[in-house]
């Protein structure tokens, strides 16, 4: 039976159910109390990026991190800052003495955690990040984000124990081997800015013909080596890379990560073997091959390093760009 | 006032009469400004914790047992606050609308009877005081939303002020029935009019068929008049912010808020007085015992009346802007004129039976054929092309 | 009661004054409307209660809300960036006329007899009295007033809507 | 009370005389039209007053007075709607600026 105003009522009857069940049902009741009761957050929910270390008697000592700064490159709005760590003979050791991450500025947007081929940087879902400052507050420092690796298997089991056997694996292949086998890390790879079509330096949408392209590239190239980093730099589609602490030596203009494999070989051209080489590493002084970039190099190009797979961050490009230089110079 | 003049002059005879009487008119003010505004407070608690409970959640809980200090805490907060005042605002203005706002509201509880002989001032022309004085709190809504110099404030204003004065009439009309039933403008009157009949309940006027529809016209006018939630469109937030209040903050902003909240529970009590028969109940009357309880059945009733009022926000959808004028003036004002004919017909038919066939039918056909008119066009149930 | 008196002329006339002087027009209409406060107070001092709840009803409710939304409509919604000079070229005119006007009724009012009254006795009109002479010694006065108020509210509506029925 | 009916007198003279003043010196229809109401005013505070100072018995001087007031709200909706329809065809709301005798 309908009436005018009918459905006025029938609104009315369902908020008094409503009001008076939401006394007797708990189930009704959708609200969490928030600081007594807390909501289960999804396994892949995401908040800030946290360090993994494995052994709780030594967090600095086992932390996975090896300083190699790939994060910070990749970083998007740049709220990583890394400084290496060196003993008291200034030789550098594979682990940061500083690691700060701005949280004011992250976006929470897990590239760090992508591009990191160690493990060592994966994203945490705390989500109770408030501070009474907005600026000084809110910059995390190494302590506050190194956290176990028993923390992250609690957080996120899924993802950690895929990670846990990933790196069991690789381990128990380089024990196996103990030898030149590289650890191919099942991680996806850093996502490598891709050599420029018209050679190095001009972007696409630059307005110049072809010929000049040619030209201009190859002025750039062999232009005085400030000019050609400047240029090159923004022309990779990347964010100059501000590489604080390890100032780039001068001579050495494809010393820069964000470079793509072809520009920095481009750049070494005509240069000595040991140049060429150290053109083919990551460019991050990352130390996971024991040594940084250039000894690498150099103890390639000398002999006294026959393994070629130690390059980690720069993976099989590095590995088999290493292998067709040495092929070319007959050494090996 | 008087009474407790009198009262006043038998226990303390040898006192100057001229202190007798500051006396007595300062206790009916100090009774209205504490216990109404405290009413308020607790109304906005309630309000609160309803419409949580009717959205399935707890509402405020966290200051004291069951939210219990909650409007102390709101009241502090908003004292705190920084007071801001937009730049190129009228400053005088914009400081006098909040001082407006709530002076009314306050003005509107003087002609309205809490028990049996407890009233104020008995005004013989209390209901026209009453409509002459809510009428004004237009004012502060108007000066409020002009002073910011907003557009969202300035449109809240003029939607205000086009909503008060069309809801205005067809209240008043509803309102007229009474008086005529009664003979009298004198709330006092009115009140003692309802009196009587088995549990001095059944000659209430909303059991009644003309004085149930003057309830139902008076409640929505009371709603709309006070911008409660199915006619808030002066403070619509989803279309203009916060409408007139919208420049408010800190402690301005909760004079607008006590200023509305004390005009909804004023309009509530004089709805109660002339509907619900104000502080009659089983028990009320006169002498000490009796005055308690009836103060005890108008409190009850105002109570229900503001539980009405908050059931009805947590419940209705706001009224569209376009149709808010059309159901003023197509709907309750013609209703309110056919209800008058209807207390005419009551008062000559003294057989009541026949009255009561008379009116009812009276009053059922006119409703038929106005929500006919009323209805713009054939409302089908509605369809969905993509959602199933 | 003197007290009040003095104080409630006060509030009006500076109401008055400021009503036709003020440059902003809403200032003008609020001004006005504390105008019409003190007046429906002098009437609640005169014991003319139902006039004064009539007053405040009529002029506070109706007109002046009614002029606030004439200027919404007529200038720009701040309502201000009015004449340079407030009261016109021809200022001498009005204020000669007013003065002159004043005067007279001053030196009329002094000479007068009847001025020296002062109130007897209780004077309280019920409402019901009023109810009862308008429906039956002022009937015809009260009806015409209704055909008139129902006049003004159609030519109201037609004056203001001209442009849309020209258009129909 | 002891204000004798010259205060009031006095009071509504002057009132009239602020509102004809208004009325006649100020360009803007509004504002007229303010001042035509403030001499309404004027004229009803008399009858009030007379009523209450001599004929206080009679109730004609209060008849006179709400039909004076409903009179002053007819006229001034007429009033403001005359304003707005003149404002839209001169664009302005100035007295002297509605010279034209051409519609």
């Amino acid at each position: 039976m309908g009436f005018i105003g009918k459905g006025l009522f029938d609104g009315m009857v369902v908020t008094a159910r409503n009001f008076v069940g939401s006394y007797f049902d708990r189930e009704r009741l959708v609200t969490v109390q928030y600081p007594e009761e807390r909501v289960q957050v999804p396994e892949n929910s995401r908040t800030f990026p946290f360090l993994v270390f494995d052994e709780d008697k030594d967090p600095v000592g086992t932390m996975r991190c090896v300083a190699c700064k790939i994060c910070e490159v990749e970083c998007p709005p740049q709220c990583i800052y890394i400084v290496m760590d060196r003993d008291e003979k200034g030789k550098p050791q594979q682990r940061p003495k500083v690691f700060d991450i701005d949280i004011s500025v992250c976006m929470q947007c897990q590239i760090c955690v992508e591009v990191c081929p160690f493990d060592a940087i994966k994203m945490d879902n705390d989500y109770e990040k408030s501070q009474y400052g907005r600026f000084d507050e809110l910059v995390e420092h190494l302590p506050d984000l190194l956290k176990s690796n028993e923390y992250y298997n609690r957080i996120k089991p899924t993802e950690a124990s895929r990670v846990d056997a990933k790196l069991k694996a690789d381990k128990e292949k380089k024990a196996k081997k103990a030898a030149p086998a590289a650890p191919k890390p099942a991680a996806a790879p850093a996502p490598k800015p891709a050599p420029a079509a018209a050679k190095i330096t001009i972007p696409e949408d630059a307005p110049f013909t072809p010929e000049q392209r040619e030209w201009l590239g190859k002025f750039l190239v062999t232009a005085p080596v400030g000019v050609a980093s400047t240029a090159a730099t923004p022309a990779a589609g990347q964010p100059a890379a501000p590489v604080a602490g390890s100032a780039p030596a001068g001579n050495w203009p494809w010393h820069d990560p964000a470079l793509g494999m072809q520009q920095r070989l481009d750049l070494a051209k005509n240069k000595p073997l040991a140049d060429l080489l150290m053109a083919a590493m990551a460019q991050t002084d990352c130390h996971a091959c024991g040594y940084d970039c250039r000894g690498y190099a150099d103890a390639i190009a000398a002999g006294t390093e026959t393994d070629l797979s130690l390059c980690l961050p720069g993976e099989a490009e590095t590995e088999n760009m290493l292998k067709r230089l040495m092929e070319g110079s007959g050494k090996v | 006032m008087e009474t407790i003049h009198q009262q006043l002059r038998i226990w303390f005879a040898n006192a100057p009469d001229s202190v007798l009487l500051w006396v007595s008119i300062a206790i009916p003010i100090l009774f209205i400004l504490s216990v109404f505004p405290g009413i308020f407070a607790y109304t906005t608690l309630v309000e609160r914790k309803a419409l949580g409970r009717i959205q399935n959640r707890f509402g405020p809980n966290r200051v004291g047992r069951w939210g219990i200090l909650q409007p102390i805490a709101d009241g502090l907060k908003l004292l705190i606050k920084e007071d801001i005042v937009p730049r190129r605002a009228d400053k005088f203005v914009h400081f006098l609308a909040p001082v407006i706002a709530v002076i009314p509201s306050v003005l509107l509880f003087a002609v309205v009877p809490i028990g049996a002989g407890l009233i104020p001032v008995d005004l013989n022309i209390g209901i026209l005081f009453a409509f002459a004085i809510s009428t004004a709190s237009v004012l502060a809504l108007f000066m409020g939303g002009w002073a910011s110099r907003n557009k969202f404030s300035l449109l809240g204003a003029m939607r205000a002020v086009a909503q008060v004065v069309s809801y205005e009439v067809p209240m008043v009309l509803a309102a007229v029935a009474v008086v005529m039933a009664v003979g009298s403008l004198s709330t006092v009157a009115i009140a003692k009019a309802q009196s009587g009949g088995i549990l001095n309940v059944t000659r209430w006027f909303v059991f009644q068929p003309w004085g149930f529809v003057g309830f139902v016209l008076f409640t929505i006018g009371a709603m709309a008049e006070s911008a409660r939630t199915p006619f808030d469109i002066p403070e619509a937030e989803s279309e203009i912010i916060a409408g007139y209040h919208t420049e408010y903050s800190g402690f301005k902003f909760a004079l607008f808020q006590m200023g509305e909240y004390l005009a909804s529970i004023a309009m509530a009590g004089i709805t109660v007085t002339m509907f619900l028969g104000g502080y009659n109940g089983p028990g009320s009357g006169p002498g000490i015992f009796g005055g308690l309880l009836s103060m005890f059945w108008f409190f009850l009733k105002l109570g229900c009346m503001i539980v009405l009022n908050i059931w009805i926000r947590g419940t209705w959808p706001r009224v569209r802007v376009d149709q808010l004028m059309g159901f003023a003036w197509k709907v309750l004002l013609p209703m309110a004129i056919v209800n008058i004919v209807a207390v005419g017909f009551w008062h000559y038919l003294t057989f009541r039976p026949l009255a009561w066939v008379v009116t009812t039918l009276w009053l059922v056909i006119w409703f038929m054929v106005l929500t006919k008119l009323a209805a713009t066009e054939n409302v089908k149930p509605r369809t969905y092309r993509y959602a199933s | 009661m003197e007290t009040i008196f003095w104080i409630l002329s006060v509030i009006t006339v500076l109401g008055a004054i400021f009503a036709i002087t003020l440059r902003n027009l809403i200032h003008c209409v609020l001004s006005l409307i504390l105008f019409f406060l003190g007046i429906a107070g002098h009437y609640f001092l005169m014991h003319a209660d139902f006039i004064g709840a009539v007053q405040i009803l009529i002029y506070i409710g109706a007109v002046a809300v009614l002029m606030l939304f004439a200027i919404m409509l007529t200038r720009h919604v701040t309502g201000d960036e009015g004449p340079r000079e407030v009261l016109g070229g021809k200022w001498w005119a009005g204020m000669g006329t007013a003065v002159i006007i004043a005067g007279l009724l001053w030196a009329i009012i002094r000479k007068d007899a009847l001025a020296q009254l002062l109130p007897v006795g209780a004077a309280e009109t019920s409402v019901v009295e009023i109810g009862k002479a308008l429906v039956a010694d002022w009937v015809v006065p009260f009806e015409a007033m209704a055909v008139l108020l129902t006049a003004a509210l159609i030519g109201a509506v037609v004056i203001a809507l001209e442009e849309v029925i020209r258009k129909r | 009370m002891n204000i004798p009916l010259d205060h009031y007198l006095m009071l509504s003279a002057f009132l009239f005389a602020i509102g004809l003043c208004g009325a006649l010196s100020r360009k803007n229809a509004i504002i007229v039209l303010i001042g035509i109401e403030i001499m309404f005013n004027a004229g009803i505070l008399n009858l009030i007053a007379f009523w209450h100072y001599k004929y206080f018995t009679s109730v004609t001087a209060q008849m006179f007075a709400i039909f004076a007031i409903s009179i002053a709200a007819a006229e001034s909706a007429i009033g403001l709607a005359l304003v707005i329809a003149v404002y839209r065809h001169y664009k302005s709301v100035d007295v002297d600026e509605m010279a034209s005798l051409k519609g």
